[in-house]
């Protein structure tokens, strides 16, 4: 299946966010999820199902002003 | 008096940004040697194998100073509200500094998208720090969308140009005598900081001008000096400056002093 | 490192007049606030009931700072050189704070007057702190005349107005990089005594500011530290102000960014 | 004798500028002196004759900025 | 090349206030010396027996030209659109200076009513001229609610304290580089009005200056050439400020001239 | 009322000087433009071959417009008397511009030289126009040495800053308000002109901001403007600038008030 | 009848706005008209009935900024 | 004889500055001149001797600010 990660293409297997996450070793990471604009809580991610073309964002802490 | 920023009380009035320094060992000097309580953050992407953010997450919680994420490069509503959201559960806090961008050449604050931000988010158990204008209509109307705190730019985003319209925030202050005022961004020198503290504004935030500086460290303790000389100069009591000049020296008793040569 | 002023080595770049202060008292615990180890003085008329120089002098001597004598209200030469005299004579120092005024309402220095009194006081083994404008020729002169460091206004005396000229306070500067250049006059916040000592001057000399102030002991405390952040800032290498906007947060990686939305 | 003392015109007997100071009561006092316009060290007093007319000024250390 | 509102022509880029002035012939004195084709006005209850509005309208005529009519003192989008409405009957025309103030003492326009009323104004056929800040994110909502003009302050209303912003101005300019941008409010001589059309302002419009000059009918003189002497100075190509000195005489071939004393 | 120099009457309060234009055409228009009735020329080496002198002597006389022949490059009092003379005999007047120059990072004068210089040229008949600064002391003397006009600079000749330190300038105008007074060098724009005569300053010497202009003779007639703007407005009575806004259209009789809306 | 006319409490017995008008003596007068906040164009005052405690504004051309 | 002419060094046999001029080409030239750092008007030309190593300025019109 044919999703965007982070802006780029990518081809995944993974069903929910969850597995999507762990599939792409964020398991134990601190990190913070959208699906299609919207946020995803850490709790809400086993039931979030994946569909064709889903933009996901999976972002983590970083320097800011 | 300390600050009280969201019931949180604070006694440096120098909030810091962490981006844009040489190491993460600058950025960790910088911020002990500010004495700043409060630090800005903000997301991005991460990358599994580069795992960026949780080096930076270490560094930060070393510092055991509060966080305060920003939605910084945000130019709609939903872009800044699913931002905060995602901030919330990362840093794990309700605080965040909430930009709008209108423009990005001035990175000025989109005013409408930022009140509606505002109100949503307050809706949702945030405290919102809104990175704003001088503007007291936006102002009146964040704070009716629940802000307590409202942050006016002193002029664009690392520009360091300092507060390009003094009258304003003068106005700003006077409207608003109550309200946590904290001029964000455009702070190129401890001279500006101590001038936003001397027109008795509450707090400064800045972020370039540190990390910018030849020596970040100690221009950190610069201008944590010059927040603290500008707060210390209000609540003293400045004098008003005069158009003519007056002897600062006594007068009377000048020797040689004659009538003729009196002005 | 510390300032040197004819062999003198100050830590604090910070001088305070005594003038005009509510009381004994309150001069007292302003100059210790201020940290000041150098304070200006002047001499005047006794009479011999109220001996008020007396008591002035003893007030001073706990003070244990060193004196500054100023020739405050001379408008010639002659009298210049003769209060310098007699001040000398008064204070046991052959520092001596040199004023020739050649006009009531600007109180501003006669230059020409000034650097011939200079010369004068120099050739008597006078250790001269000229107060003159930022005038390169007079400073010319007056480096000639024997003097080793220049007291340039910021504006009128007692005026408040902080820096009138900050592009010919810079020029002086570039022009003399190694002569101990003080600000002397004018100077109202300490957000104008930092941006003094952010130019590159060495220190700053004020009275009316903290005299005047609602509480002076906490105004010297306010310019000590103004004056300390500018230093600071100075040695550790400001940013140049820029005309436009730049993100202080990286831009890199922000989310739900688009090509279509970039800038 | 008259002459003018601090701007004042005054009276005197005293022949020298120290006498002049003592009985205007300054024997102990921080001063500094000049006549005519002219600085006279302490030392000098004694031998610094007045003449009629003479302005003489004795100052103290006062606040200056 | 003229200046283009709504399809209206103007010669002269100086519009002009109608208020304050000592006299009616005053008034009609000043209009005439400015040369200015638009001039604005109000509305304001009427009492039978006065008939105050009715000789002021006599006056206007007389003047044949333009008439701008403005919402002055409404603080609601209601009084502002009813205001509106009675003032295009009134002076049959569906221009208006749309003012929705937000506080008394900056006088200052309330951003999101301002926006709200050009809305329903341009929907109901109005050619509306709002009286507007150097905000972008409002001028673009006003530009998408139907405005072809923009009018952001100088400075608050009556003041007289010219360009409060000038850099704010400067991004407003460039970034509509084809709207007509009026200089309105703040404006306090005719070097302020130069400034704001050297920028690239397209008019200038102002009241005070002109009605509280010593002689208004000789102030709107000299405002019409300063706004003249501004244009063709940003039409001309304004040299670039420096920051050192540079000859203006050659060098080259000058007498006396030696290499040792070559700077 | 005309300017008034050395017995001369000018209708034109601008002076235009003749270097640095693309080519002599521009120039000739630039100064037709202009309106000015003198001009700044200066003298230096001529080669036999070129003749570059005397094709320029040509074209001013074709001016038909009065000269003023200056000292530009001379650091010496030697070197300016003698330029001085030659110029008198070259130009055929006893006018003379008189610089002598003390560093060559901001071209401002060396007042002390410059003093000396006036009085051995006023002695030797000429009428000179001194280049100085707003030092009130240099001023006294140059009058004492005999000169009738003071031209003080507004900023570094060639930076088109405008006025570097309008308070000074001030002061200067109040402290001689019968001496004809120019400001001379920094002129960049229109407005810096109109904001000199209306301090009051009696005429405008410039050249750079002209000649380095995209369409040299449209800023010329921008600056005859600017320059009769500025008058105007002074002879006019300017308002006071005001801290806060004070409505212009009246409030009485504003439909739609009700007490609990009044401010 | 009581209204309230340019923020004056008036006594009327006219019917319609343009009754009251012409009563007022504003018959040729240029003038526009509001009845509670709402503008009402000349046409229509022949047609606006006026109610106890309506606020009516009655407005002319004056000097602005 | 060797001299110095507006900074460069020249050959000339001219006795007196007048013919120093006229040697140059600037017989009927619009110039003024300087024999070392000294004004010599036109008049005076005929007369001043020039010695070696004399300094000469012959200056003309240029445009100046």
């Amino acid at each position: 299946m044919r999703i965007v990660v982070n802006g780029e293409v990518t081809q995944t297997a993974a069903a929910t966010l969850a597995e999507l996450c762990t599939a792409l070793g964020f398991s134990e990471a601190r990190i913070a999820t959208a699906v299609n604009g919207d946020f995803v809580p850490e709790a809400a991610r086993g039931q979030r199902m994946i569909a064709q073309g889903d933009r996901i964002e999976i972002v983590a802490p970083r320097q800011g002003g | 008096m300390k600050l009280h920023l969201y019931g949180f009380e604070a006694a440096s009035r120098l909030l810091l940004g962490t981006a844009q320094y040489p190491s993460p060992q600058v950025l960790h000097d910088a911020v002990k040697a500010s004495g700043a309580e409060i630090v800005t953050v903000s997301l991005r992407r991460e990358g599994a194998r580069e795992r960026t953010g949780q080096r930076f997450w270490e560094l930060i919680k070393e510092l055991g100073v509060r966080v305060l994420p920003n939605t910084a490069g945000c130019r709609t509503v939903k872009e800044a509200v699913t931002t905060a959201q995602m901030a919330r559960e990362l840093f794990d806090t309700t605080w965040v500094k909430l930009e709008v961008i209108a423009n990005d050449d001035t990175l000025q604050p989109d005013l409408f998208g930022l009140v509606e931000a505002a109100r949503i988010l307050s809706g949702e158990g945030f405290d919102v720090f809104p990175y704003t204008t001088e503007d007291l209509s936006a102002a009146d109307r964040l704070l009716e969308a629940g802000c307590e705190v409202l942050m006016p730019w002193g002029a664009p985003i690392g520009s360091g140009q300092g507060l390009a319209n003094p009258a304003a925030l003068k106005s700003m202050r006077a409207y608003f005598p109550e309200t946590p005022l904290i001029v964000d961004a455009g702070i190129g020198a401890p001279s500006h900081a101590a001038m936003a503290m001397e027109l008795g504004y509450d707090a400064v935030l800045l972020n370039t001008a540190v990390a910018k500086a030849g020596d970040p460290a100690g221009m950190a303790e610069a201008f944590a000096q010059g927040v603290s000389a500008g707060r210390k100069a209000f609540l003293s009591g400045l004098m008003e400056p005069r158009d003519m000049a007056v002897p600062s020296t006594p007068v009377a008793g000048t020797p040689f002093f004659k009538l003729d040569n009196a002005s």
